[in-house]
């Protein structure tokens, strides 16, 4: 008890004082470092490190486990951070099912809970929870985006997207603000890596657009088989689909697609150009969006470090949701289910000097927030 | 006459092309030796797998204790006490003579799904199953795992099974095969008492051991049965002579 | 008789060493471990119901993640339901009541373990193996594509499960639960493997042709092996749903499967104290390798390879020696 | 469902089904003649894909890629042999599960250790790029069509091979008698290395051939390897003929199911749901097919002579 006054008098001397708070904070980082999607993982650590690293701030460690993309074993992981490393703060989860494992429970032992990534619909409405922040944004935000954009030139879009949640999500999504008619609603098999029979079903369909949502590997292989089909259509998708991670390998066949997204390379304003630079110098790639969405998670972290100690769960929720950081995403704000209000862009793949990166087209929302803030309660 | 325990009517086994039983009748009458004999590829080892209930025969019908055991399976001709040794000893290795032996005790006696209650405590099972042993003198071994067992021992050990089994029928596949001289011997003295328990189709290549056992003997060529009848009348069989015996008359 | 030789020291231990680490990480205020200590004991129970198929009946299920992640998904989906409030199945409503779930994931893991096995069972050596991991895929993808029960996302359970007189959510309680739970099934396993139907189940292992000859049918022996094997892992997987608070398809993946025939050759294969043994060798593995390296996966995979080719009775085998068949 | 959809699902099955065979004839080449159940056979699926990236983008050749894929499957496949698979000819299908599920995670760890965790990068040839019609006004890809190509040559090929030539024979003599084959006084230990090399680069080259249609990355040979068990399973394991047959099946019914359940589901319920109930009921349709098969022949299509 006195230590906690003690602790509660220097943050208020500290805060009036203007100086950086200085209190230990432990991170505790869960992410897929092995297995078929450790290059998101990967991103997203080495995002997040970055900021940290940039902060010189020598009072933050940070625990990184790998998750090797299973539930299970994320849980435990998680257990054992809270429950044995005594972390203040969890973040790093890639996937939506494995954020669904971990972060209910996180935020019920009392932890902070700030996702780089998977946001789940689940937990943007009536489950939202003071503990649980995302610096990513709402899974349906990118899909939304695209729907609204297809307003605009196509009439007839075919869209397809892997058969489990976020799937569903993203097809809802897009089709929350699309307004023509459907030419196909296909889902696929999760992990399937042939698209032949989804390509001929497009060409048959009639379709002026084609919408697809498939991350990772699915992604490579549908754009590779797709430029070889000799199907003409246009083809968009959500900004993972054609992330820096993936587009090395779909090569050329990424030319000229769609997509939208909150951040590309070519940003122009000074956080996004310091970031570029920093992560090119740091790592010698180009980073992808889960690197600029684990950046600014561990932006926001060490902004409301410096401000409240994380003991002081609300004075810390509290610094977290003023989100005073420079974002190379450029607008940046919380909501009230603390997802992210922002803009988002449409981008289209181009080759710059010989690397296959996203251009901004032009702004698709302003200020965008999500669906399900309403049903949130805080 | 005396209804006969085993009656097998003219089976039929194809393979292919091949037919390897061809019409074979023969039959096995109650407290009697009845020896198969034939020259290798006669189809002895077809015509037990069809007895026995491992292969089906295509045409004719295998009666035993007067019922068509045809179309049973197996297990459930071996429940109708049809006890059988195989031509290379068939046990359960890792279990000691006795476990084998209570194995087919508690066969008898009717229920395996039983879960709760130990066999090593189950005195009505352990006790069988050694007088069994004791009869074909194996008691000094019953605790030995049966693949430590040496030939003649794992011979001993199937016959005490069969005799566990309470059966109305032996079927012995070359019991003498890989014997000794010895252990042929004191093997052919004890079917010799054998027979008072259930009557014996005895399939041998030890023509001593058939000629001192047998009551009957049937010959087997090429899928057929071309003799039955005493050892006297087969020795005399000038059909026998020529297509089997030639070599050793 | 239970006499003292070493395999009976050994398992002693093992069940000694089981509680003790609990109760000391609960006096020196680290609960993680109780984590821990119930995982091990959650996978030796699942694995403790695959040995009795396999290390028993010689049946290699390649398939058994189907009954985990059963168990799994009953709780899963009655805790969801008595959380909506609306009916499962014909009007019956979910429930928090873990000895409720239990009766409900052996049945359910009983009456597929009979439709999987009747047609599994058929077949034999590599057909069976492929066949039962053929089931369990049927099982899996049917898991993630299925709207209703959160699909690829998976179920999470909001509060553990309760049981009459017990916090469970107090980690310790909840670790005392499925130790007595695993003691149970090892006790289960060892009354049936010394009855009448486990005689009958080994020696059909080792000689089917046999156990025919004497008028016993392998196929029911097996079958009714196979379905309390799956029973067992089932119940185990309902329980791992409790520890997590989060069922998901994961437990239903090929390599769970995998995982399960891992924890048996570990510790010694058809051992009592087999399942056990290998499951807390496995979670130390992954938890001690995880914490030192990411490529934690390439040295497990190596020192399985050395276990498989040099260790062939496993941790079990290299403590007591050769197993002993009466 | 117009005549050119018809056509254009029926080749996607079809060439679905002759890449399973590349899979599947190693697999059931290896069953066959030494009794081995190798798990690790989608990661020689992957070694190939991963060595034509690497390759081709060193030297800037799809095809040099190739022949690279095909020499570095055969050359780790021999090596497992020698090291590991060896010790386990002898040994029950329980213990080689085991050791080759291990292989597994060794292999997945050790290609992402030297390789990185991306996806590689690797493009279809440019003598291959693009389309060519069909009849119906469809277009089918060139570069499907060669796959089909290599299949049917590599299905004549292993034809001519085993009935045509000595080190066939041998293979047929093992198949039939592993005992005997030693006592004709056939090297066995090379017979043996030999065809589990072969077998190892038919995996390599389903996995260069089909690594530039979609990603090469690591885990990717999982998926495949289950698919090809689900093929010998069908098709009787340790019969070519039967992989043939059972991998074409699998291709054609997983195409169609694929295309035609969700519009049957469709005519009982909205699209949106029909979709995602098709999808599922699709994605088991394979296995459904195979617990039917097996439920009826225990064995296979065709039953080889053992197993």
């Amino acid at each position: 008890m006195k230590n906690l006054l003690a602790a509660a008098t220097l943050a208020l001397s500290v805060s009036a004082s203007g100086l950086a708070f200085a209190e230990p904070l432990k991170i505790g980082m869960i992410t897929t470092l092995s297995g078929g999607g450790a290059g998101l993982g990967i991103d997203t650590r080495d995002g997040f490190m970055l900021a940290i690293k940039n902060s010189g701030n020598k009072d933050i460690t940070v625990v990184t486990e790998d998750d090797a993309q299973k539930p299970e074993l994320a849980v435990s992981i998680a257990d054992k951070m809270i429950q044995s490393d005594n972390v203040d703060v969890l973040t790093g989860i890639v996937w939506s099912n494995l954020l669904m494992a971990v972060a209910p429970g996180a935020v019920a032992q009392g932890k902070f809970y700030v996702s780089t990534n998977a946001a789940p619909a689940a937990l943007a409405g009536a489950n939202c929870n003071k503990l649980y922040f995302n610096a990513a944004y709402q899974n349906d935000n990118l899909h939304e985006a695209m729907g609204e954009y297809a307003n605009k030139a196509y009439k007839k879009m075919f869209i397809l997207a892997p058969n489990y949640p976020a799937g569903k999500d993203s097809l809802t999504g897009f089709k929350r603000y699309y307004k023509g008619e459907l030419a196909s609603e296909v889902y696929t098999q999760v992990g399937q890596t042939d698209y032949a029979a989804e390509i001929a079903q497009m060409r048959a369909s009639g379709a002026d657009g084609i919408f697809v949502f498939l991350p990772g590997g699915m992604g490579i292989a549908f754009m590779k088989q797709f430029a070889q089909s000799g199907v003409k259509i246009p083809v968009m998708g959500p900004g993972f689909s054609f992330s820096q991670d993936v587009l090395p390998a779909i090569g050329d066949a990424a030319l000229g697609a769609k997509a939208s997204g909150q951040w590309a390379p070519d940003f122009d304003n000074e956080a996004s150009k310091k970031f570029l630079a920093d992560f090119q110098t740091e790592y010698k790639r180009l980073p992808s969006i889960y690197a600029v969405q684990a950046y600014d998670a561990a932006q926001l972290i060490l902004s409301a470090a410096s401000k409240a100690s994380v003991k002081n769960a609300d004075a810390f929720r509290a610094e977290l949701l003023k989100a005073d950081i420079k974002s190379p995403r450029g607008n940046f704000k919380f909501n009230t289910n603390q997802h992210p209000i922002q803009d988002i862009y449409l981008t289209e793949v181009v080759k710059k000097d010989g690397v296959l990166t996203n251009k901004t087209v032009e702004k698709i929302f302003a200020d965008h927030g999500d669906a399900y803030a309403k049903d949130c309660k805080l | 006459m005396v209804e006969p325990v085993l009656e097998i009517s003219g089976l039929v086994k194809n393979f292919g092309a091949l037919r390897a039983t061809d019409g074979v009748t023969l039959d096995l009458r109650p407290g009697e030796i009845h020896a198969l004999i034939g020259p290798n590829g006669a189809g002895k080892s077809t015509l037990i797998h069809q007895i026995c209930g491992t292969l089906r025969q295509d045409a004719g019908t295998i009666r035993f204790v007067g019922r068509d055991v045809g179309a049973l399976s197996v297990a459930e001709r071996a429940q109708l006490g049809l006890g059988r040794t195989f031509q290379v000893s068939s046990i359960a290795p890792d279990f000691s003579a006795l476990r084998n032996v209570m194995l087919a005790v508690q066969a008898k006696q009717g229920s395996s799904f039983r879960f709760f209650k130990p066999v090593m405590l189950d005195h009505s099972l352990i006790d069988t199953a050694m007088a069994m042993l004791e009869r074909v003198n194996l008691g000094a071994r019953a605790r030995i795992p049966a693949a430590e067992l040496s030939h003649g021992e794992r011979r001993q050990l199937e016959i005490a099974m069969a005799l566990a089994l309470g059966s109305k029928a032996f079927l012995l596949d070359e019991p003498m095969a890989g014997m000794g001289p010895e252990g042929s011997k004191s093997l052919t003295r004890f079917l010799d008492t054998l027979r008072h328990e259930a009557p014996i189709l005895l399939v041998e290549h030890d023509m001593d051991a058939v000629f001192a056992l047998a009551d009957r003997i049937s010959v087997l060529v090429y899928g057929r049965v071309i003799a039955t009848g005493t050892v006297e009348e087969i020795r005399r069989d000038p059909t026998v002579r020529t297509a089997y015996l030639g070599d050793h008359a | 008789m239970p006499m003292l030789n070493r395999e009976n020291l050994v398992n002693l231990a093992l069940a000694i060493l089981l509680i003790a680490v609990p109760l000391i990480a609960n006096g020196l205020g680290q609960p993680f471990y109780i984590t821990l200590a119930t995982r091990v004991a959650i996978l030796a129970l699942a694995a403790t119901g695959l040995n009795l198929a396999l290390g028993l009946g010689g049946l290699v299920s390649f398939g058994h993640a189907a009954f985990f992640g059963l168990g799994g998904y009953v709780a899963g989906i009655l805790a969801a339901h008595n959380f909506s409030g609306e009916p499962v199945i014909f009007g019956l409503g979910g429930t928090n009541q873990m000895w409720v779930i239990w009766v409900v994931s052996i049945l359910v893991s009983g009456i597929v373990g009979l439709a999987i096995g009747a047609i599994s069972l058929r077949t034999s050596g590599v057909y069976f193996i492929m066949i039962t991991l053929a089931f369990a895929q049927m099982v899996y993808y049917f898991a993630i594509s299925w709207p209703a029960y959160g699909g690829q996302d998976g179920l999470s359970i909001l509060v553990r499960n309760q049981f009459p007189g017990i916090s469970t959510m107090r980690p310790l309680s909840f670790f005392f639960v499925c130790y007595v739970i695993l003691i149970l099934g090892i006790g289960l396993f060892a009354l049936i493997r010394a009855s009448r139907f486990g005689a009958a189940l080994q020696a059909s292992r080792q000689n089917e042709v046999r156990v025919a000859t004497v008028g016993i049918r392998p196929f029911r022996i097996r079958l009714t092996a196979f379905v309390i094997s799956a029973m067992l892992t089932g119940i185990a997987g309902a329980l791992f749903a409790d520890l997590n608070r989060f069922v998901s398809p994961s437990m239903l993946s090929w390599q769970m499967s995998g995982e399960l025939i891992v924890l048996i050759i570990l510790g010694g294969t058809g051992r009592l104290f087999g399942p056990l043994a290998g499951a807390a060798l496995y979670v130390v593995f992954e938890y001690a390798l995880g914490g030192m390296t990411e490529r934690w996966q390439f040295f497990l995979g190596l020192i399985l390879l050395l276990v498989v080719l040099f260790a062939r009775g496993g941790l079990i085998g290299l403590l007591a020696g050769k197993a002993k068949h009466g | 469902m117009t005549l050119a959809l018809a056509l254009e699902q029926l080749l996607n099955g079809i060439q679905l089904g002759v890449m399973l065979f590349l899979m599947a004839a190693g697999l059931t080449l290896i069953f066959g003649v030494m009794g081995l159940i190798n798990l690790a056979h989608g990661s020689l699926y992957m070694v190939g894909a991963f060595a034509c990236a690497a390759v081709a983008a060193w030297t800037g050749s799809f095809w040099i890629g190739l022949v690279a894929s095909l020499i570095a499957a055969a050359a780790a496949g021999a090596i497992v042999e020698l090291v590991v698979v060896r010790r386990l000819y002898d040994r029950d299908h329980l213990d080689q599960v085991l050791a080759t599920f291990a292989l597994i995670l060794i292999f997945s760890e050790g290609t992402r250790w030297l390789f990185g965790s991306f996806p590689l990068y690797l493009d279809i040839p440019p003598l291959l790029q693009g389309a060519v019609s069909l009849p119906g006004g469809a277009e089918y890809p060139v570069y499907r069509f060669a796959i089909i190509a290599v299949g049917a040559a590599v299905a004549l090929g292993l034809y001519f091979l085993i009935s045509r030539t000595r080190l066939g024979m041998r293979i047929r003599a093992g198949e039939s008698d592993r005992e005997m084959i030693g006592a004709l006084g056939v090297d066995i230990r090379t017979l043996y290395t030999v065809v589990f090399a072969l077998g190892s680069a038919l995996a390599g080259l389903a996995g260069a051939m089909v690594g530039a249609l979609q990603s090469v990355q690591v885990g990717m040979g999982e998926p495949v390897l289950i698919l090809a068990f689900v093929v010998i399973v069908i098709g009787g394991i340790g019969s070519i003929k039967g992989a043939l047959l059972g991998a074409l099946l699998v291709g054609i019914v997983d195409t169609l199911g694929r295309l035609l359940l969700p519009q049957i589901v469709g005519l009982f319920m909205p699209l949106a749901q029909a979709g995602p109930i098709g999808g599922a009921i699709a994605s088991m349709l394979i296995y459904v097919v195979m617990a039917l098969i097996l439920a009826v022949k225990p064995r296979g299509l065709f039953p080889a002579a053992h197993g």
